[in-house]
């Protein structure tokens, strides 16, 4: 029972749900809501939209942070009020969204972002923004940070998000964790560990809920142990695949570690069904240092794959597609990263991810 | 108040660049709140030992069980004292956005100054479920926060065993594609579930997802238990001016590299005008005065690429409506899972047709707490019983668009083959 | 210990293992071994390879019963002595292969064959012979017999083996049990139990080794068990697929059913590299009756199968080629089908078998 | 012998139709032999209910533990005697071919002789393991049938846990595609595991098959433990003059939509003879005096389509040899297993290289004696211990085309990665 609910006369919740989003569309959306016949984009960072009744919107798309102070909310309000009849949207990946409906707003209000320093871009095909996570800041499981991570890689991004020269749109994910909140994409930067969880034995008769926390073991590892006298959980190092999924619900369990938490790159995620269908993204590299503040080591892999893709790749290629016409020999071969053992499927179902035929690649 | 701003050396390094920096918003807000100050020292400290320090607990407000996601320092010194007071409590409110993320300044605004008021001034625009994240607040502003947020007409999201909060894309508001409503769909399901959400009951999360077609902008077949994606029956639109200035524009040889050729099915081809097929599958458009698409829409998988590639020119037909797949989740302990198919095709114009996708909803949530292990996603689940079991526990006729192809292995038992074939021409007759 | 090893004076086996081909092979193929150029096919039956030294052999396949007699094999023996130089060699679907050097001798050669009932065909884009079993003729744990299902398929097949009209080559095979020693095909045809063994209990403790048995289980549904007093096994029919592997290491568990062993019929199985990678083939039809001596029913569905493949498949396609392309929701609408809820995988891997796309046809 | 034939109804029906008839065949036998009379009834017996009648036991020749099947009539009367008393006992002797199945009819005249001494007369060109089998036979006379066939220069093939019968296709004596010399390397091959045949003490069985090219005639991928396929590793080799006359005959829309638009990776392109691209990596052979195909080897699969089509005109390249695939098998217990790639290539040229060939199929052998569990087939024990596990098990290093792609799932170990990736490094420099 926590002080908040102690605190005052309690009120009851007015369990209202989501609001009509109707309440905060721009107009000229809601008259032409269900009704556009096509779109293009006079330029990146902008979408023109045209509906059947001929009413046209602009919209122009800019890069936030995401974790953003109240100031900066502010000073996005103001260009709202000032350029683009205060109406503003978000999109999945952090990006704000003005529309208008007079092209000749489109221009200043470009402008006045850029000055304020909110680079516009991120449409079409090009590098938006990385789907971003929670990390040192806020999270309870970390093995790096998020804003950091994603401010670094959008730094070196910054010209790829600004201009559409990417055979199709690039959707880049990080997560700081193996759980991978971030989801499947184009390219990942995922926390792979790589050392099973240290045990403060002490502490985990208090802190866990043993049977719980033994049945979170994808591979059977955790068993209730007595240590020295107290009871607790001991971990089958052999068997252990370092995913961490048991420190969450165990606390003592630590999984990360400065050194031994690396970061590993995953590509060919795609979520959208536009010619084949959707796919899961493959782990291609990893043993990155976790070398906050700037994670260059990360960088640098990333970028090597992305300038491989962007010029290798055909128009609407997405990284998967891509992938699939050359092959994963031709792959490894043009990015010059390693095909290791590890990379090779153990899991269940693995034997799907086996080569059970002979097209071969020389 | 003037608490002296702690050495950040690594975070400082996070304000060069082109990208907005966050660091630069923290700092700003440490001007005027302590809070941030020792914020601030305890996110610089782990950029340097490379550790977390945050740890979970228990805070929530009056009336619901979740929503609120507490967070305590773990950073304490040798009298186990925190190293960082101020900033030892740094809770987070989880809102509701409106569907498709749409805003006025005006409402921003009032967020911006409540959280200025009981919290740290950090607002994460959104996270990943969508949520507006209004991120550190002290154990004793929940409530207040929240008190002064709720009338505003926004309700808390969830969190834990609980049903979660939704995100729809831009959809029908600005997308030529928009297969249905999905603002109202979203807001529709959700507002059926709020003790679900508000109240964590379930044996894990459960969420739902709305993407207006199959381009999937809101990723929900590999990150929602339920996600609806929009799509249609009957055949592709055209429109020969859109088309002819398309072609104008791009040539032949982009039409067929970029076209043509990337249809999964080969559903659609170039023709010249004089051999164009007719038949009530088909979709045809002129280029130009010589040549034109065919599309045999019985072919078509409604993939959306020729349609995205040629927005307007080629369009979703009128017959539109969503596929509703199960069982999306990321990759915790069994691997990543997509949604798969339970329903190929249901109309979503009406009230009633949305009450009929809320009771769909309902029953799959039913069965998910009745028949989920503890801590097990409704995939999980589906692998376990297989879909057959999932689909009569739920009460859907199967069908062959389920599957990808069937079973390679003669492990099933099969006495009731003929009892299962007479039933389904049955059916088939009655709805001939 | 056996009588045969018993029996007089016994012999050292010669362990000469595998006998060198060239012994028997024809001598053009061993003067042009390794060194052909190409073959085309004058007519349906018949191959013509030519040798880069521009030596030419003409191959004529002719349809066997495999389950042949004496007398039969030497007729073809009489007709490989007077046509074919005495040299003939076997495909793996017990076809029979006469080779020669001169085109003259091709036109008499099949002109015996076909007097002396055999069938000249089997090539190309035909419907060879079925890939054959044992069944009742031999085998200890057949459902139905091998010989007689082959020979009523080849009856109605009969005009396929002798034409190529197939969009591309059709292999078929056939089994008596769930095992399938027949393999994967165009078009497969297999027993399908559907109840549970009917165990009899006073044998199987002399007659099986039990812990071996409930091993063989699949779906662990066999557990030891003392019936009237004898130790014994017992089936949980709930979890019994009917599967039969419990059959041949313990006799006593009879599976097979006169009237409950029943056929399924299997599509898309291709063994070949070719296109597409190789595929196993999927269950598209079942609870056809066991119906000796000719299988009615079977060769109806069959046929009607290969009748649709044979007027909607595209030049190469084999069966899995054509699927593929038509997708499966139209399979069963051009051959009229039923898809049933067992034809959904629920199997180890099973999501790989779902849809997981919104890739639907309508 | 004298014994009246029994009333064959069922089988009598057998006896119409075009295809020739095994019931033809068996009455023929019967004329002479009581034995076959009597089998005849059994047979019949099953016709009508729908039951077989036979079980093993254990028969086996002097020195072999293998390679007989023995048959006991398990249909008795109430006394218990055999209803069928000739046919009582009717075991088969499996005898391995020559590779590619070759014979002379002198050949298969002794055999013949043989077997109708002895045995029933009944013969199976070939069993699906490739056996010669004679089927049919009493225990007494086994040994005296086996006596005779041994000094032919024939050999028992293999049953029960043992290395099995192997099969090769007609490949090099017959075959343009071939890609190594099959008979030789199946003859090597399986007489260096005679003892593994004869004497049967593997967990479960092995087999081995051998074909010629990727077209894989003998469904080695399928069904065999180690299946030895022939591929090549240059490029596709062409000859102008079958090309010209390939496309006079089958004309440009043939060309197109069976042999370019049907290319896996699409590493075939029809190209105009100007713009032709050159590199050391494509093939390219003139179609008439303006078009030609171009190959891209580096995206060639070597599916064998194109070659297939265009016999001839296309060939495999000059560097010949095998891939080698693990753990095919057919369906019992665990579904369906195709082998997958072990060895991307390898020559298969000198006695030297067989040699080698020999020595990975003990290598492989030996791992499967040690590691697999009782009746497990080595793609279940690969299945079970993982494919990197059986690799470094017998010493083959990793390649990339081992997989259809790279794993999905985190759920690895990986602190040997930096390690991992200096050895494949320093290996590459040294072969550089
Ligand atoms: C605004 C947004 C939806 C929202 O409500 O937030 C959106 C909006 C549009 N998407 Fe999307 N997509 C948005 C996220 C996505 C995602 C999810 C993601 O980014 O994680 C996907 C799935 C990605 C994947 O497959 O993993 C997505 C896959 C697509 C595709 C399919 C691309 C493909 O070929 O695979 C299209 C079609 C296209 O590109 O023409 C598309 C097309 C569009 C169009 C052109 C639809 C339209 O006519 O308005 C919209 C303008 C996009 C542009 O940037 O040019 N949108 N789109 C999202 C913008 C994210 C951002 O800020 O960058
Ligand atoms: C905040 C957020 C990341 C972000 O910065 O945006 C987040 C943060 C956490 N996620 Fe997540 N997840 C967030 C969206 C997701 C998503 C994306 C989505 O919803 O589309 C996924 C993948 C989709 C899915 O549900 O699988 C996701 C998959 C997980 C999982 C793995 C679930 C699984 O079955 O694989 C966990 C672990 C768990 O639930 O036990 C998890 C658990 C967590 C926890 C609660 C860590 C924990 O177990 O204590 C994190 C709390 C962090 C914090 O302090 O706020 N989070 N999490 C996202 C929620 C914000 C919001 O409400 O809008
Ligand atoms: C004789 C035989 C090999 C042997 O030593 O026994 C053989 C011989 C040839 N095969 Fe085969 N194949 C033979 C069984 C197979 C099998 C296995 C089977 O039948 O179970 C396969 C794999 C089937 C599968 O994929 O499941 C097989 C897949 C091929 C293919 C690939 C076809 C495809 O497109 O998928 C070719 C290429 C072609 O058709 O041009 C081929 C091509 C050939 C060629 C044309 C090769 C050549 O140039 O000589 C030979 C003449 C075939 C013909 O009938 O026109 N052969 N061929 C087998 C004849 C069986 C029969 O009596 O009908
Ligand atoms: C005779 C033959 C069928 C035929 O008429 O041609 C045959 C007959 C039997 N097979 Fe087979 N198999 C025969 C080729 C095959 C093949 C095809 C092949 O070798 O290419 C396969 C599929 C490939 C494979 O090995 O998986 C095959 C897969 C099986 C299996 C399932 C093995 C598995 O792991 O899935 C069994 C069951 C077992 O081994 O326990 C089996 C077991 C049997 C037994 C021994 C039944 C038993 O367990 O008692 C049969 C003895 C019948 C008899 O009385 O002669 N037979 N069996 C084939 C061997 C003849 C020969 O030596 O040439
Ligand atoms: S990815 Fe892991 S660390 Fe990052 S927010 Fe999600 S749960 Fe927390
Ligand atoms: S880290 Fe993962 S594998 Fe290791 S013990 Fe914990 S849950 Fe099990
Ligand atoms: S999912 Fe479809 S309808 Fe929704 S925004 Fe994306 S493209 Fe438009
Ligand atoms: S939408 Fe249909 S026609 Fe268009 S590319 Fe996709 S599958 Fe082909
Ligand atoms: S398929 Fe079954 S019944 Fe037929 S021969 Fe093989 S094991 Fe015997
Ligand atoms: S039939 Fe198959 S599933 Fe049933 S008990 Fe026997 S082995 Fe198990
Ligand atoms: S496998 Fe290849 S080499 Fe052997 S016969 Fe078939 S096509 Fe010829
Ligand atoms: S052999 Fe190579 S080029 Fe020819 S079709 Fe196959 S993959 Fe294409």
């Amino acid at each position: 029972m926590s002080q908040a609910q102690a605190a005052a006369t309690p009120r009851r919740p007015i369990e209202c749900g989501v609001p009509d989003a109707k309440e905060y569309m721009h107009p000229t959306l809601i008259k032409n809501f269900g009704n556009w016949k096509y779109h293009d984009r006079p330029r990146p960072g902008v979408l023109h939209h045209v509906s059947r009744t001929g009413e046209e919107v602009w919209t122009v798309r800019a890069g936030t942070q995401r974790q953003m102070d109240v100031y900066t909310i502010r000073k996005l309000c103001d260009i709202g009020d000032q350029f683009a009849d205060g109406h503003v949207r978000f999109t999945i990946r952090s990006n704000i969204e003005y529309i208008v409906a007079d092209e000749k707003k489109v221009a200043p209000l470009i402008e006045a972002l850029e000055k304020a320093g909110f680079p516009v871009g991120g449409t079409g095909n090009s590098v938006t923004m990385v789907a971003h996570t929670q990390g040192w800041l806020h999270c309870d499981i970390p093995g790096t940070d998020a804003s950091g991570v994603v401010k670094s890689m959008m730094d070196c991004l910054y010209e790829e998000f600004k201009n559409e020269e990417m055979p199709n749109r690039v959707h880049i994910s990080t997560s700081c964790c193996e759980i991978n909140c971030g989801g499947q994409a184009d390219i990942a930067v995922i926390i792979q560990h790589t050392k099973p969880p240290v045990i403060n034995h002490d502490l985990v008769a208090n802190v866990c809920e043993r049977p719980a926390v033994v049945a979170r073991c994808p591979v059977a590892a955790i068993r209730p142990a007595l240590v020295n006298g107290k009871p607790s959980l001991e971990v089958d190092e052999k068997k252990c695949v370092c995913c961490g999924a048991c420190f969450p619900p165990c606390p003592p369990m630590q999984i990360n570690d400065p050194e031994n938490s690396k970061l590993a790159i995953w590509v060919g995620g795609k979520n959208s069904n536009a010619r084949s269908k959707p796919t899961f993204m493959k782990m291609v590299a990893a043993g990155l240092p976790n070398n906050a503040p700037r994670w260059p080591e990360v960088n640098e892999v990333v970028g090597r794959i992305l300038h491989t893709y962007k010029t290798d790749a055909r128009p609407w290629e997405r990284m998967a597609d891509w992938i699939e016409r050359i092959g994963w020999p031709r792959f490894f071969e043009k990015t010059g990263l390693t095909f290791t053992k590890y990379l090779i499927d153990d899991w269940r179902g693995a034997r799907a991810n086996l080569n059970a035929s002979t097209h071969i690649r020389f | 108040m003037a608490k002296d701003m702690h050495e950040t050396p690594n975070l400082d390094e996070l304000e060069t660049g082109p990208w907005p920096s966050f660091v630069t918003g923290l700092k700003r807000l440490a001007k005027d709140k302590d809070y941030m100050v020792d914020l601030m020292g305890q996110l610089e400290t782990s950029y340097k030992t490379r550790k977390g320090y945050w740890k979970g607990g228990t805070v929530s407000v009056f009336g619901y069980g979740g929503g609120v996601i507490p967070r305590f320092t773990e950073l304490k010194n040798e009298e186990g004292n925190p190293v960082y007071p101020e900033a030892a409590e740094f809770h987070t409110l989880r809102i509701m956005p409106p569907p498709g993320m749409h805003y006025n300044t005006d409402i921003l605004r009032k967020f911006c100054d409540i959280w200025e008021k009981y919290g740290s001034g950090l607002i994460a625009l959104h996270g990943q479920s969508g949520d507006i994240m209004l991120q550190g607040c002290t154990t004793e502003n929940v409530q207040k926060a929240w008190d002064e947020i709720n009338v505003l007409g926004f309700d808390l999201g969830g969190a834990g065993p609980a049903v979660r909060t939704s995100m729809s894309c831009a959809g029908a508001a600005r997308c030529e594609q928009s297969c249905y409503n999905e603002p109202e769909a979203h807001r529709v399901v959700i507002n059926n579930f709020l003790d679900e959400i508000h109240r964590p009951a379930l044996p894990y999360k459960f969420k739902f997802k709305f993407s207006g077609c199959p381009n999937d902008c809101m990723n929900a077949i590999q990150r929602s238990d339920m996600a609806v994606i929009g799509t249609w029956r009957d055949n592709i639109q055209t429109d020969e001016p859109l088309a002819r200035k398309w072609f104008a524009k791009h040539g032949m040889n982009e039409l067929v590299n970029d076209v043509v050729s990337r249809c999964p099915t080969k559903a659609i081809q170039l023709k010249e005008i004089k051999d164009l097929k007719a038949g009530e599958s088909v979709s045809t458009v002129a280029l130009n005065d010589t040549h034109c698409l065919e599309i045999e829409n019985r072919d078509c998988v409604r993939c959306m690429h020729c349609i995205n590639v040629m927005t307007g020119a080629l369009a979703p037909g009128k017959d539109r409506g969503a596929a509703i797949l199960v069982g999306g989740k990321r990759t915790l302990k069994v691997g990543d899972l997509m949604g798969t198919v339970v329903v190929p095709f249901m109309k979503l114009d009406t009230d009633e047709d949305r009450e009929k996708l809320v009771e769909l909803g309902r029953t799959i949530l039913d069965f998910f707490a009745d028949n989920a292990l503890e801590h097990e996603r409704t995939g999980e689940m589906i692998e376990r019983i297989g879909l057959v079991a999932f689909l009569e526990g739920i009460g859907l006729d199967v069908d062959v668009n389920m599957v990808s192809q069937p079973r390679t292995n003669p492990y099933v038992r099969m006495d009731g083959w003929d009892e299962e074939v007479a039933k389904i021409n049955a059916k088939k007759q009655q709805s001939a």
